[in-house]
């Protein structure tokens, strides 16, 4: 493969934003028929570097070279002809229109009078959902697919096109399991075909399944390019992170108090029924289970958002009625949620504002809220998280993905609940913070929080859990200690086979 | 306030600017108005502009929280019309305290109106608004019966009402004082207080909002609240400077009002925009009108030079905050 | 897989249920029509008639010419507050320039010139919105309030205050003349509402018009050149808002400067009231049609009934707002919806 | 069976005099057995204006009364009325010249005449003063684009230069009828102009608009003349702070439109151009009138 020429080079590129050099002097290359990782810790630019490969953004300095002739692309479209494609990290569909549609944004077929034709359109979008396994037709509405099944939608645009380079941005920061594997295919398809991929993942066994060959950013530089057949994961976190990490600092289990949160028969609708289990003080309860389970939707009526039909909640021994996040969290309940785009950040604002938005009220110095207080908060949890943010003043908005989870979780670690949810909590934060927040997890039952991690992520579950709580179709199937629990017995219960105890 | 001096300290003076496209753009424009005409610069004429411009204004600060939240309110032109016609009508009947307090009450039920409807049962602002600037238009024709209103003239130059728009203290307006007097309070409490920071919570991202514990509707609903004591406020001081009334007085009124407040950078997406922008926005509108007057241009030139002054701002500002002067739309 | 199984089933006992209603679900303002329709039709003598319907419909035209173009710039994501003022400078043009000496050897062909000239200055401004707002990048709520003003004040300097009078009475014949049996000018609306319904609903443009609007970020990274895509739209609403100002014109066989006043309220009350949304990506040409004429009965009807000046603007104020609180408990979503 | 008139007015709201005039008309067909009425208002817009003479000719009402929009865009909706057969009277202000072959008579004030009336008042005081040499004066008109705005300013413009051609008219602004905008035109004249000796406003509102403005500034001796005399307008007048207007009866003007449509309607002889008379009124001659209603 070394003798071949790089089908892509990137050299020297820069790209600065006001108060943050992003990208300083990064050198990638990628060879034709190649799976090339790209890693590196939360804004180490990752995004950044592939934006300007697909002429999002215009580097400030350094050069593009497509198949060893220097190109300008100004534009998405110029990038298309030259046959990049990308597959954004955030989800970049229109909500309201059909999976066929989505699919071919801006390419739809026409017919000989200049109308969509929409027989062709469906055909090709059809056999394109059946390559990717995908169980929605074409006419489908993408607004009311889960996300892991946006994400489906968007890597079906890859297929599009015959592309020389398809980047996929972390796509499987909302993938199951099965969507995985089928990706996977996809891309030996494609590279068989001699296409080249650019895979960015913060799983490293991922990395290692599929990938070529592996490079690594740091802070904005280039660190390095390493064999994924030669290396091993150690190395290249050493690499990524300046450390090696280590998994076995679990803290111990504390002292396990009394019940805190008790639900008793929790119904709501069609989305989940009769659902009743406990969280002791100091205790660390997993959900587990497919997505659509419905453990995002008992969270949520936990924290008011959703009305319950039947059951009841009670909180130490007493019966509680929550009818918004205001009373939750009057409650002294609280809730990292699945989506920080949508539901986590008000993403026009600082990070300051948006750490401290829940408590607001009470970090006052008299009428005015008390600009110290607030930036004592921040700190703290920067300095906990690992954030990296130019300052307290920068846009939310303005981050890198992982770093934008980062500011979500310290938001509702600064609330200091009684009771703490936390709904996929490291979605796209990279390895070393993300063994930071176990850690953090562990910690806080540790001092007497009730915590209730939902994920779809099994050693995430495995890593923090006191006991384990399988569903299946808005049911418990089964509860685990932490003891029993292992990967097989899990795997069976959310499956719905075995002896759950609802089934 | 504190970024501010701390920015002034590094000498960041760039981007000061950068940051702050709408102020440069109000000085370049009363630099070029002071070299066209010598009486554009006097202080009467300054008085004059800001005195005229207060009623709008006022009205602009409510209007400000409103968009911040993320909605709109079109319907304060004929709120204004209410209001004044209310207050100069009951003036004469009941005295001017009373008057004022039941003209407030009703305009702040009307707020209320608005405010229940786009805050809890969550309907569009703008249809809302729109069907109550029609609504509250007939109301007031139907209170009035479709005629002017006057203060009896023989109590016009005793009546203590005639304070607020004719008053002055220290030489200045009164209408002056009272709107930078509610500006710097409307100012303070948006900027540095907690109901303002879930204002702008509620306008930046109103799921987010809703699941950082913020009653959203609560909110929506009091900015509604505001808007409509902002346009009382308004009312007292047009009623008391003209010592009467007509039914469509505030006709038009809304667009002007929305106009000054995205001059002042307040985006209608909300979650963005400040008082102090929109006061220069206000400000910026009233020296167009009245700097084309003084150079003795007819008044439609004032609404060409106001289409353009208005895009040009705007750019200027949206253009320093992404850094680059044309958009990178392909 | 086992769940989506559960979804459709439920989904398909929905469909059974809601069948019938499913169409008057998506476009609410059509069983709102029906209910003024009715209503006028019971509580006056002269409402039921059929030139009753042709005047609802040609008086309609103006306001459903407009909303046309405004269905397509708010589906974009857009929206345009020019178009009133758009009105009155193409009526004026067309009204003027038709009278000018050049053309007088011209016969009733000096209308050509006229209307052509009226359409292009539509267009042409349409251009210019739609240039300042994809090159600057400025809301299109900013650049066509400013075009609201500043046409307008273009309107007074070229009419000098006045209002022009077409001496050709050829203009103002059209004006009310027939064609198979309807008023040529609802034809006109006619024939124009079905073009544009099809441009959405079928051509290439029309769906990226709604991905546009729908998610403006994702239709750039997809390719679409949103840019000139957008500048296209604004010179379509820009086309309707001059050509509603030349079919007005010519019922009026003249043209004033304050034409078109407080129509792009009316206007957006009528798209909106058919279910377009201000956020865009959503809408369509059947709602708008349906809002178009919820608001010409509602105006004809009350105008039948003899209803108060006063009255009426408080009703219609009321109206408004029940539409829009019944389309509310229409799309109300099921048990799938947060407590936001 | 009674008759049945349609009467579309312009703005009815907008201002005292329309009011009135509407709550004489509906008073006086009310008081009359042989007529019944349709009464609308076009809210100012020419558009809804013609719908409604087309809604009235739909409801084939036995005359139509209009109260002119704008004077040449409802002449054709004037013709289709009169090609089906119903009779038109023009009421308040006229229409173009076009139309006047399909109408039966217009009955109102002249405004034309109005203006040049105002133009002599102010003419006559200056000379009384001895300013007539080099008055300056502005004027603060109506509406832009209405025929009444534009009928009053044409009949002053050309008047004044006639009796008084040394005094200058140095700048007109619009009010807009609107006694708050008129304030403020006035406020930027006084800013702008040390010398003003008089002001001619398109009504009373305007010109009370104006005098409070002079007032606020502490400019005295500026002789301020309007037309429409409003109540505001006399009660200035009898305090001796405004000169002098137009008297003109809104409920004259409703009456001589209903009789003039009556009498069409029942084949009568009218004149076509039915004027009402509206005289000058000043502090001089003041007492011959009694106070407006409106
Ligand atoms: N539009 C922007 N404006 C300002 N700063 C930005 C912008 N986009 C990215 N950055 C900054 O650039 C740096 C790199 O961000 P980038 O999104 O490329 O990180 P990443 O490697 O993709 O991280 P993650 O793993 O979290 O997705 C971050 O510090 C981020 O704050
Ligand atoms: N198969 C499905 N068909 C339709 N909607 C679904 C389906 N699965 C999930 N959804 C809906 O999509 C939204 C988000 O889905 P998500 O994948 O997070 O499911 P979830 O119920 O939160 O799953 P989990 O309990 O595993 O977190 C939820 O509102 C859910 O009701
Ligand atoms: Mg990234
Ligand atoms: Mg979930």
């Amino acid at each position: 493969m070394s003798e071949a020429q790089p089908v892509l080079r990137l050299e020297g590129i820069v790209k600065t934003f006001p108060g943050v050099r992003a990208l300083d002097g990064v050198d990638f290359s990628v060879f034709p028929g190649e799976v090339h990782a790209l890693m590196g810790e939360n804004g180490a630019g990752k995004s950044t570097l592939m934006k300007v490969l697909a002429g999002m953004y215009q580097p400030n300095e350094g050069r593009i070279m497509i198949d060893r002739k220097p190109v300008v692309m100004r534009n998405p479209i110029e990038a298309k002809q030259n046959g990049i494609i990308l597959i954004h990290q955030e989800l970049s569909l229109a909500e309201q229109m059909t999976v066929a549609e989505n699919v071919f944004l801006g390419e739809l077929p026409r017919t000989r009078w200049g109308f969509v034709d929409w027989k062709v359109l469906e055909e090709r979008v059809g056999s394109i959902l059946a390559k990717l396994n995908c169980d929605f037709g074409p006419r489908t509405n993408v607004g009311s697919l889960s996300i892991a099944k946006k994400q489906m939608v968007e890597i079906a645009r890859a297929l599009t096109h015959h592309a020389k380079v398809v980047v996929f941005d972390e796509p499987t920061a909302s993938l199951t399991d099965a969507e995985k594997v089928v990706l996977f295919d996809i891309i030996n398809d494609l590279k068989s075909d001699g296409v080249s991929i650019v895979y960015i993942s913060h799983r490293m066994e991922e990395i290692f399944t599929i990938s070529d060959r592996i490079t690594v950013l740091r802070d904005g530089s280039y660190r390095g390019t390493l064999v994924a057949a030669d290396t091993t994961e150690d190395e290249v976190t050493q690499l990524m992170i300046g450390r090696s990490l280590d998994y076995s600092r679990n803290i111990e289990q504390g002292e396990i108090g009394d019940i805190t949160l008790e639900v008793d028969g929790l119904s709501c609708g069609r989305l989940y029924s009769d659902v009743s289990f406990a969280v002791r003080a100091g205790e660390v309860v997993g959900f587990y289970g497919l997505v659509g389970a419905g453990r995002t939707e008992i969270a949520e009526t936990l924290f008011g958002l959703r009305e319950p039909t039947s059951g009841t909640i009670r909180l130490d021994g007493e019966a509680v009625s929550i009818g918004s996040p205001a009373d939750a969290i009057a409650n002294g309940i609280s809730l990292v949620p699945e989506s920080r785009k949508e539901q986590g950040l008000v993403l026009g604002m600082n990070c300051r504002d948006n750490i401290t938005l829940p408590q607001v009220d009470d970090m006052t110095a008299g009428p005015f809220v008390s600009n110290g207080a607030e930036i004592a908060i921040y700190d703290m949890y920067r300095d906990r998280l690992d954030i990296k943010a130019p300052s307290w003043r920068s846009e939310v908005g303005n981050l890198s993905g992982g770093n934008q989870q980062k500011i979500v979780i310290g938001k509702w670690l600064a609330m200091k609940p009684r009771v703490l949810i936390v709904d996929e909590p490291t979605r796209g934060i990279d390895v070393g913070s993300k063994a930071e927040i176990h850690n953090l997890i562990r910690e806080l039952a540790h001092s007497g929080y009730a915590v209730i991690v939902i994920s779809s992520e099994m050693p995430e579950i495995l890593r923090v859990s006191d006991r384990v709580i399988a569903m299946y179709q808005g049911r418990i199937m089964r509860e685990f200690t932490a003891d029993e629990v292992n990967e097989d017995n899990l795997v069976q219960a959310i499956s719905g086979v075995g002896n759950g105890k609802a089934a | 306030m504190a970024g501010f001096v701390e920015r002034m300290r590094n000498g960041d003076i760039k981007s000061l600017i950068a940051r702050n496209g709408i102020f440069v753009a109000f000085v370049a424009f009363m630099i070029a108005f002071g070299i066209g005409s010598d009486r554009f610069l006097t202080f009467d004429n300054l008085e004059s502009v800001v005195r005229s411009s207060a009623m709008i204004g006022i009205m602009a600060l409510g209007v400000t929280i409103v968009v911040i939240s993320g909605n709109l309110d079109l319907s304060v032109g004929s709120m204004l019309s209410f209001g004044t016609v209310m207050v100069v009508n009951l003036h004469d009947k009941i005295g001017p305290g009373p008057a004022i307090l039941v003209m407030m009450i009703c305009v702040l039920l009307l707020g209320a109106v608005n405010g229940f409807l786009i805050g809890f049962v969550r309907l569009n602002s703008l249809i809302v608004t729109l069907g109550m600037l029609s609504a509250i238009q007939g109301l007031t024709l139907i209170y009035s019966g479709g005629k002017n209103v006057d203060v009896n003239p023989s109590t016009q130059d005793t009546t203590w009402f005639r304070v607020f728009g004719r008053g002055e203290v220290a030489g200045i307006d009164m209408p002056i004082i009272i709107f930078f007097a509610l500006a710097s309070f409307v100012g303070f409490i948006i900027a540095f207080t907690p109901y303002g920071r879930r204002v702008y919570a509620v306008g930046g991202n109103p799921t987010a909002a809703v699941f950082s514990g913020i009653r959203r509707n609560r909110v929506v609903f009091s900015t509604y609240i505001v808007s409509a004591f902002c346009v009382g406020i308004a009312s007292i001081i047009l009623g008391s400077r003209v010592m009467g009334s007509q039914n469509n007085v505030g006709q038009g009124y809304e667009l002007l009002v929305l106009a000054s407040v995205i001059l002042g950078g307040t985006s209608l997406l909300g979650g963005s925009g400040s008082i102090l922008k929109t006061v220069i926005g206000v400000l910026i509108l009233g020296f167009i009108q009245n700097g084309l007057l003084l150079l003795g241009y007819p008044y439609f030139a004032q609404w060409i030079v106001t289409w353009i002054v208005i895009i040009l701002a705007v750019w200027l500002d949206v253009a320093a905050k992404r850094g680059r002067l044309l958009s990178p739309i392909a | 897989m086992a769940e989506t199984s559960v979804e459709s089933v439920s989904a398909q006992a929905n469909q059974g249920v809601k069948g019938n209603f499913r169409w008057v679900v998506r476009h609410p303002i059509w069983a709102f029509v029906v209910i003024i329709f009715l209503f006028f039709s019971l509580m006056t003598d002269t409402f039921f008639s059929l030139g009753n319907f042709e005047n609802i419909l040609v008086q309609t035209s103006t306001l459903g010419l407009i909303a046309l173009g405004m269905t397509i710039v708010m589906i974009n994501g857009n929206i345009d507050l020019s178009v009133g003022a758009v009105v009155a400078l193409a009526a004026s043009l067309t009204v003027d320039i038709m009278g000018w000496p050049m053309f007088e050897s011209w016969g009733n062909w000096q209308i050509l010139p006229a209307v052509a000239a009226g359409l292009a200055s539509g267009v042409l401004l349409g251009a210019l919105n739609g240039l300042i707002v994809w090159k600057t990048g400025v809301d299109a709520f900013i650049v066509t309030l400013g075009a609201m003003l500043g046409v307008r004040g273009l309107v007074f300097v070229y009419t000098g205050e006045q209002s022009f009078f077409a001496m050709n009475f050829a203009y103002s014949d059209f004006g009310a003349s027939r064609f198979l049996g309807l008023p040529t000018l609802a034809w006109i609306f006619l024939v124009f509402t079905l073009l544009i319904h099809i441009l959405l609903s079928r051509t290439v443009h029309g769906s990226n018009t709604y991905a546009v609007g729908d998610n403006r970020e994702a239709a750039v990274n997809a390719g679409i050149r949103v840019g000139p895509h957008m500048m296209v739209n604004f010179m379509i609403v820009g086309f309707f808002a001059a050509l509603a100002g030349i079919t007005l014109s010519t019922q009026m066989g003249a043209s004033t400067p304050n034409l078109g006043r407080d129509y792009e309220l009316w206007v957006i009350t009528a798209t909106v009231l058919g279910g377009t949304k201000l956020t865009g990506g959503a809408g369509n040409i059947i709602g708008t049609f349906g809002g178009v004429l919820a608001i010409g009965i509602l105006r004809n009807g009350m105008n039948l009934m003899q209803v108060p000046a006063f009255y009426v603007l408080v009703t219609l104020g009321v109206i408004l707002i029940a539409v829009l609180f019944l389309d509310k408990q229409l799309n109300r979503k099921g048990d799938g919806e947060l407590r936001i | 069976e009674p008759m049945k008139i349609g009467i579309t007015q312009n703005n009815v709201g907008v201002d005292s005099y329309q009011t009135t005039y509407e709550k004489a008309f509906i008073e006086a067909a009310d008081a009359d057995a042989d007529v019944e009425t349709v009464v609308l208002d076009a809210g100012g817009d020419v558009a809804r204006q013609i719908a409604q003479i087309q809604d009235l000719v739909q409801q084939n009402v036995d005359a139509i009364i209009i109260w002119p929009t704008n004077g040449k865009a409802v002449v054709p909706a004037v013709r289709a009325a009169d090609k089906a057969g119903i009779p038109v009277v023009i009421t308040n202000s006229n229409i173009a010249e076009e139309g006047f072959d399909f109408i039966k008579s217009f009955s109102g004030p002249d405004n034309i005449t109005q203006g040049s009336r105002s133009a002599e008042i102010m003419c006559d005081k200056f000379k009384d003063m001895g300013i007539e040499k080099t008055a300056q004066i502005v004027q603060i008109s109506g509406q832009p684009g209405y025929t009444t705005a534009i009928e009053r300013a044409k009949g002053f413009e050309d008047r004044l230069p006639e009796v008084c051609p040394d005094v200058t008219l140095v700048e007109t602004q619009p009010g807009d009828w609107n006694r708050e905008k008129s304030q403020r035109v006035m406020e930027a004249f006084l800013v702008k102009y040390d010398k003003i000796d008089g002001v001619y406003a398109g009504d009373d509102n305007m010109g009370i608009g104006a005098l409070n403005a002079a007032k606020a500034a502490g400019r005295d001796g500026i002789i301020f003349v309007g037309a429409t005399n409003f109540a505001v307008g006399y009660e200035a007048m009898a305090r001796g702070e405004y000169w002098g207007s137009i008297y003109q009866s809104p409920v004259d003007d409703a009456k001589n439109a209903l009789a003039t449509a009556k009498a069409v309607v029942e084949g009568k002889d009218v004149p076509f151009l039915n004027y009402f008379d509206t005289p000058k009124i000043t502090q001089d001659n003041m007492d011959e009138f009694t106070k407006p209603v409106f």
